[in-house]
């Protein structure tokens, strides 16, 4: 047992953090937040060239092979900074081409993703806003050599500047696990119709109908039918990574905080002075330390290939509810500098709501725990 | 005890209703919540509007004394507060009506009361507050904004911070360094002033989901008249303290509480998810419940500051306990509700928002009563030391 | 409006506390809590003789016939000293009699109960431990000019020292709110049989079981399958009573423990001036404040004959909730004294845990909010 | 990171498991939680019973030197304390094997340790602590009882309060004001005594529940012998700040937790309500599952402290969120299991109870770990003074 980052994780935490810092201030976060794409198409392709987007990916297909916790290392600094952009999304949605795909759509997409360039989204959340099974009725019906999808998809992350999507589409009647088949498209396929949705973090999810959208057969992603393991193992795994995104947005939130406690005066000291300033930020640390190796935890055993959907599911429900809980505390401990988007910590404060839903609401998880904690 | 409204006053409430409910027909689609009445011209155009609505019926004066144009009982004033809560309308000027106004009555000099309490009555005149320092939030005492006095003037220099409506206000109220050698308390003096005075720069501060609220106010060589003092000169904090013990029941929050739990109650009887309505999931049914005992509790307790108000006691103690508690349960009800819309809770105003967006808004949105008329952790200060005699640190 | 006690109220107040600090000392409430009755019969007498157990009684029945409201103030003062025994109880089930008795029931009990001659109590819940009329499985059989009654009640209170007994059974097949009926019996008639139940508050509730039990037709309550209206009607009064009773006691706490923190020195100074506490203790005052008009709101439309059983719920529901909390902060804030049962804090305590399921839980009330709120 | 344990403590793990699983079956039925080895006779008994049973393993010495008889690894205490916790199993003498041996091995002389870590590692002494004074609670500074020096001994008096199973306890250990000239944090001497010794008398004072956990020592005119000091004379201050460095991970509280939501869990299957088995309840449901992760979150913390007492860092501060975290979490867990259970929640230890009356006894007991050890008030001071670095209050 040894629960630190090793020196290597160390080095490799730092060098993102240096990177964002240099290359991805608050400044343009902002910017991005108002920005019709919502990314930085050259940041982007520097992250490639640095193999920001091939972590996941093994060597043959041009990309690092970095483990699973080596990744969840990695993207806690880019919560810690935020990155606008659909970069988690592509680094997780990659993960299903990478265990499901064919050698041709290995050979075919995963150095482009490794590159930068390509970008890739998920068109899983339909209008019904379920994030079980019940909720996909995107409806592909089988043509000729094509399928030919019909329905809107919602929230889906960068759609509107995605080179390649995943659908999550139903193949056959009924509400089940069974019966439901992912999709790798062309974004731009004709009869994709994409509008952005103001959200609270203006973050660029998108509304995505399918008029008619004929995909030939040989771009089923997985087995025709069998597509809900595949969701189901990027659920588990977006959730480990989006926690490792908000455990990185908690660390930068209770650093602000307590910096800030420390610098401005009032009543002739520092506020941090102040015992029930102190007790909230000795919460705040609290959370942190239970987070972490919650988080951690999970991410450990998937790269161990161990069984976690537990560990995952407990990851995403607690910090879930850690990062919207700590982000408010810290805007209530700034006071009104804190209520102003000129200031740092509500951009966390609005990623943690949207960080909540994305793989799975704090109470989809629950059910999901309360299954695998033997609960009849 | 006794919770009846007198027959008049129900008489009353029923008319405020009447006018209220048809006001917010008129309601702008932009407007989507208690600050928008700021945030942009048709929001503050819509806040004038209603202001001249209420001011025709005397409804900006109720409670004061007939001389200087009252009308109505405080008890009205309340019950107007109530009913522009339920429909989330603006038209008082929290600033003029609500704060100005009581201390210019209590403190102010006949010609000062003559010259503004009318403006305020007719809606003429709009404030905005200018107190906060950069270096002097919760704490008055490190103002460093300074007024000088050359014969009937001031001359007034320094920068104000967190002015709600300043870029709309047409006339401020401040206080200012007047005495650099005067005791603590003896050497702030609190003056009016017309904000389109030369040297006063407003510029905004945006919140923190981009809409117009706050500013800052700079003010370089701003010439102030002497007779536009409120009270005495140096004795500002005086003035200041009159006017913080003019709180409000906060009714206006708690009754757009009640409104965002009857709405919230409608969405769930017609939202169905997995072929039931939301109304009969037993998780949702506790959670809207457990927060409809806590909106009907604090409603009966700012009753009581109201009842406490119409017969001139203060309550301060329970108005600040209204203040906090309504102020954490707006956002707690923020939090609630975006997270039973699932991904809809982070969806803005827009086609695709549920309730209007009204979850999103509010989720953001609870910050500005439970930072703003001192924190709530300065309303548990004064609590445990006022209220409950508590020793105050050193 | 005027939200002030009366002067008449507050000298209703001041009478009871001043009888209760004299006549039930803490000394005697921790002495009784161990006592096999659990109760004090010489208290109870004089208790009677002040009109205590008549508060609710019309004066033809030698009651005082004082309004709901007069007696929730009262009580709220019993909370707030503490007196053992099957009091509250006594007086909310005196009211089935008052409302629902026949003239010849009203005859017999009433001046008894009047005079501190009668102990009243329900036998309402079972062992599937629910509040609603699905709970009620005990069964009263017709037979001849009798009803027989078969079954077990639980958390009957003072069941072992009651006179009477308000027994609600099942006198018709089905679990619905039809066919339930009240009877009125001898508390000791043959073949009940009662054991005192160890509880949190040691407060003697008791398991009592029925076996063939006979009961003639006329000690019916009410009409026949008619009884659970009669029951709704306790459970809102007694609501809003033991509400009333649960608010003495908070502000017993309040008080307790803001002296305390004044005169407890730690650190040089009294431990009220630290701030974490002073917010702690501000937020108790808080939720006073809250429970209080509330509570009153509900007690007054009582008072007034007019609807409100939806505040009595909500009346129910939160000051459960603010008992409790409210009560363990004061155990947290007294340290290592408040802890002891020595300590008067810990009797509240102990007592808001019981109080929290006496004329239903929280989530019981809640859902009754839920219905009249108009959840669907 | 590395979550997993060696084989070779993997195997240690069950055959520590395995005993105390042989242990637990010998729990007497008075035995209901973890203060119940204080409550009486048959629990102290118990306490003592497994105590030997471990001592001839070893495991009261796990981590320790082998010069004074260490066996085994810190990992395989934190494993010991693990299979306690799950088991509600006494057995390891807080106050000897946890606190005061691993002071006597970083500051007593030779002939103490030489003395006394045989007797705590064979079971045969069992120690209390002597430590708070009425007016010295959390704040030692108040400390009143004196050690007059006469030679080679102490007179020792004053009044000792909060003394956690004195009334059982064999040897005392405690601090005393030594110099009444000295200067604060030199003043003060760590003795160790005998509770048999004249003029100690023990009197208790019951819990809130009414069970004897906690004493008052008094102690007149007390012979104790100069031989039986930790550390130096008037440098008892030093040595207490040693103490309180032995922090642990907690684990036997943390798997208390872990133990209490499996007995939930089993009993919301198996226990019907309307019909349906309380585990299809979704309310109960979602309340379970978020109690469960707040427990993996804590025990995942708890064995980062113990990977850091591993390799002898001390992690005080990630010690002090496991102490606070699990406490306020075993609260929490007494609140909603009473809850859940309705009107049985209230219903003690007998043949009403459910869940063995366990949710009753949390709901009281969750004040032991709250309030002893330092208070999670003074816990949370700590964090942010020396965690956070922020200003100590003047």
């Amino acid at each position: 047992m040894d629960l630190r980052y090793s020196e290597q994780q160390e080095i490799l935490k730092k060098s993102a953090r240096d990177f964002l810092t240099k290359e991805c201030p608050k400044a343009k976060v902002r910017e991005l937040e108002n920005d019709a794409k919502g990314y930085d198409p050259a940041l982007w392709q520097k992250m490639g060239e640095l193999g920001w987007l091939g972590f996941n990916i093994p060597e043959d297909y041009e990309g690092m092979g970095y483990s699973f916790e080596d990744l969840a290392m990695h993207i806690e600094e880019v919560g810690k900074n935020i990155l606008p952009g659909p970069y988690i999304s592509t680094v997780v949605n990659t993960f299903a081409i990478v265990e499901a795909g064919t050698e041709e759509q290995k050979k075919d997409l995963l150095p482009k993703i490794s590159n930068g360039n390509c970008i890739l989204t998920l068109a899983w959340l339909e209008d019904n806003g379920l994030f079980d099974a019940s909720g996909i009725t995107l409806k592909a019906v089988h043509k000729g050599n094509d399928y030919v999808l019909n329905g809107t998809k919602m929230f889906v992350d960068g759609a509107h500047v995605a080179n390649n999507m995943i659908v999550v589409a139903r193949t056959k009647d009924g509400s089940g696990e069974d019966g439901i088949t992912l999709f790798l498209i062309d974004a731009k396929a004709a009869g994709i119709k994409t509008e952005v949705i103001p959200t609270i973090a203006l973050d660029h999810l998108c509304e995505v109908v399918f008029k008619d959208v004929a995909v030939p057969a040989k771009d089923v992603l997985g087995k025709v039918d069998k597509g809900w393991p595949i969701l189901q193992m990027l659920i588990r795994k977006g959730s480990i990574l989006k926690s490792a995104e908000s455990f990185g947005g908690l660390q930068a939130v209770f650093e602000m905080t307590v910096a800030y406690a420390k610098e401005r005066v009032q009543y002739d000291r520092p506020i941090g002075a102040f015992q029930a300033l102190q007790h909230k930020m000795s919460d705040m640390w609290i959370t942190l330390g239970t987070s972490k190796y919650l988080l951690y935890e999970a991410a450990w055993k998937e790269s161990e290939g161990e069984p976690n959907s537990k560990e995952a599911s407990m990851t995403k429900a607690y910090i879930n509810e850690a990062y919207k809980l700590i982000t408010a505390l810290g805007v209530k401990l700034h006071g009104g500098i804190g209520t102003s988007s000129d200031h740092d910590v509500p951009l966390y404060y609005r990623r943690a709501k949207a960080a909540d839903t994305a793989y799975g609401s704090t109470d989809y998880h629950r059910e999901l725990v309360a299954q695998q904690i033997g609960m009849k | 005890m006794d919770f009846r409204l007198t027959e008049e006053q129900v008489a009353r409430r029923k008319e405020i209703y009447k006018v209220c409910e048809e006001l917010e027909k008129k309601k702008p689609k932009s407007y989507v919540g208690f600050e928008s009445q700021f945030d942009n011209e048709e929001g503050w155009a819509f806040h004038r509007y209603c202001a001249k609505e209420f001011a025709k019926r005397g409804w900006l004066a109720l409670g004061w004394p007939k001389e200087y144009g009252g009308t109505g009982t405080m008890m009205d004033k309340v019950l107007l507060a109530e009913a522009r809560g339920y429909y989330d309308l603006p038209g008082s000027d929290i600033f003029g009506v609500s704060m100005l106004a009581p201390t210019l009555l209590a403190a102010g000099s006949e010609e000062i009361k003559r010259e503004f309490l009318p403006k305020i009555a007719s809606a003429e005149v709009m404030f905005c507050e200018l107190w906060s320092e950069p270096n002097a939030g919760s704490d008055l005492a490190g103002m460093t904004s300074t007024a000088v006095r050359k014969g009937d003037e001031f001359i007034v220099n320094g920068q104000k911070t967190w002015n709600t409506g300043a870029h709309y206000a047409d006339w401020g109220f401040g206080v200012y360094k007047s005495d650099p050698n005067g005791k603590k308390h003896h050497n702030l003096t609190f003056i009016l002033n017309n904000m389109k005075d030369k040297g006063v720069t407003v510029r905004g501060i945006p919140y923190m989901n981009g809409s117009h609220v706050y500013n800052e106010v700079y003010l370089d060589d701003v010439d102030m008249s002497a007779k536009y003092i409120v009270g005495q000169e140096n004795e500002g904090w005086a003035v200041v303290n009159v006017l913080a013990g003019f709180e409000r029941s906060n009714m206006d929050m708690v009754y757009g509480l009640v409104k965002a739990q009857e709405e919230f109650v409608n969405f769930c009887n017609e939202t169905k998810r997995h072929g039931k309505p939301l109304s009969q999931d037993p998780m949702v049914r506790n959670k809207i419940a457990e927060f409809a005992c806590s909106i009907e509790a604090v409603r009966t307790l700012a009753y009581r500051v109201a009842d406490q108000q119409n017969r001139n006691e203060m309550g301060l103690m329970d108005a600040a306990s209204v203040k906090v508690f309504a102020s954490e349960l707006l956002e707690k009800f923020g939090q609630i509700a975006t997270d039973l819309l699932g991904p809809y809770g982070q969806v803005k105003h827009s086609k695709w928002a549920k309730l209007n967006g009204s979850a999103e808004y509010n989720y953001q949105a609870c910050f500005v009563p439970i930072v703003s008329m001192g924190t709530n952790e300065i309303q548990r200060n004064i609590i445990a030391w006022y209220g409950l005699g508590l020793p105050r640190m050193k």
